[in-house]
């Protein structure tokens, strides 16, 4: 699993890369909280353009920081997830309550 | 086509991905298209991540086996663990059941929405097995009109 | 780390890509570079396809077993199976030497320079059993001059 | 195993993609031997741009191609072949009979 971090005003964007599976999903949670601790993010961004697997402990962690981030009023957003990663979001019920869209700009008008 | 295969390996979370590239290389021997390929990938992932987490509570000495047979255009999987087993599986097919507090439950959900047959068994205290066939899909010509007219 | 895996398949040709592609990811826990990742494919392939035709004389019901453990920064393989057997090995291991017209004599010579251990046994009627050893090479400087401290 | 066949007068040039071992090696062998049965056909390049992988079920097969063009006078070699193919060609020895060539032209050139 590869991380990026980038602050962009009150947004963390996280841009991950790799398989979002067991093995990955706590570091995957811990490296994504710690950066939310940094102070003024209220917001986040998960550009999922390199993942290429992803399974329920991935989504888990997704969830996570979703319900992480809006119990202190913030937004969370998708961008950039291949079909196959939409695919098994979609079907989670995830993008039910919250967006997908196709740029990391458009994940930034949204949040 | 005849094949057949049997993959153990230690309740690891890094073999989760072995499993899954072992079974996706066993299972291109059949010509599923590259979404039912993802689609295996993710039950087996899954199965396999059960039986870790569930089955031998993250302790790393307990076997995962995957037994993975072809015959014909049909793929059929079995996913074995000598953990903890399940207690009332009616309740644990529930779609967001989870005895993990951080989990989301969907693992279950996956391995049926995915494959086109799926069954559990376990015995409590001696393990839990997870059976799953998934077809080929015949092409004739038109590619798409045969699968939407059986999907 | 400390992993183990077991791989069972049917005496298929189709059946070498799988344990290849298997012990590539099982082998890719450790930090191997992409030149030893593919030494240790080509030394799978060989010793796999020699107990398909050598060992089951291509007879599609026999069982091949590969079988890898991981400790520390060590690979080691065992390739198994239950054929026919070499009864001369100091001749079967001499580059070139083949008992098959069109074949050239050169997988054991591939397992061996490849390798970093290898060694075979057999026991003629019973079967032939591969077992090699394949380190990670310890990189200095930066990040990995601490896995060296480490392993 | 793909494999792609053209003709440029005497020669026979076939281009293969994929993974060479057992599991190929008999079609590799038949379909290139029917190829160079037909009429006309001396010499043989091998484009193995790409095949990803080869171990000594696939030389085998161009041992014996080599064996059978050069007893009635023709001549072969191989193209474009990536360093790890090319390596494991090295260490079989069969570089040291036939001419291993970065481009297709190259090869014409020698056959
Ligand atoms: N191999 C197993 N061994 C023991 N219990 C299991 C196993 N697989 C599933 N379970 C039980 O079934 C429940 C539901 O499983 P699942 O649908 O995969 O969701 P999740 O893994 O998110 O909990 C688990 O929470 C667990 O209690
Ligand atoms: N698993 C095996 N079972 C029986 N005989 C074997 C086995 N592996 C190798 N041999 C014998 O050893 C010889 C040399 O093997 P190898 O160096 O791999 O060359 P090749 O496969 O090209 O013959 C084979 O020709 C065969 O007679």
């Amino acid at each position: 699993m590869q991380l990026e971090f980038e602050h962009i005003n009150k947004t963390l964007i996280v841009r991950v890369g790799g398989e979002l599976d067991l093995a990955v999903a706590e570091s995957f949670r811990n490296e994504v909280e710690g950066a939310l601790e940094e102070q003024g993010v209220q917001n986040l961004i998960l550009n999922l353009k390199d993942v290429s697997f992803i399974d329920s402990s991935g989504l888990g962690v997704i969830l996570g920081r979703y319900k992480r981030i809006t119990q202190v009023g913030g937004n969370m957003a998708i961008a950039e997830a291949e079909p196959q990663v939409r695919r098994i979001l979609e079907l989670s019920g995830i993008l039910r309550i919250m967006g997908a869209y196709e740029t990391e700009n458009a994940a930034l008008d949204a949040v | 086509m005849n094949n057949q295969m049997k993959l153990e390996f230690l309740s690891l979370a890094e073999n989760v991905a072995l499993a899954r590239v072992t079974i996706a290389s066993f299972a291109s021997q059949l010509d599923f298209t590259l979404t039912d390929l993802e689609e295996i990938k993710v039950a087996v992932s899954e199965g396999v991540s059960n039986s870790i987490i569930h089955g031998y509570g993250n302790q790393p000495d307990g076997t995962v086996r995957v037994i993975a047979s072809i015959s014909g255009d049909t793929l059929e999987l079995r996913i074995e663990d000598d953990g903890k087993g399940i207690e009332d599986i009616p309740q644990a097919l529930q779609p967001a059941f989870s005895t993990e507090p951080d989990r989301m439950g969907l693992g279950f959900v996956f391995m049926q929405s995915f494959m086109d047959q799926f069954q559990v068994t376990s015995e409590p205290g001696r393990g839990t097995r997870v059976f799953m066939v998934k077809k080929q899909i015949v092409h004739e010509g038109g590619v798409d009109k045969v699968q939407g007219l059986e999907g």
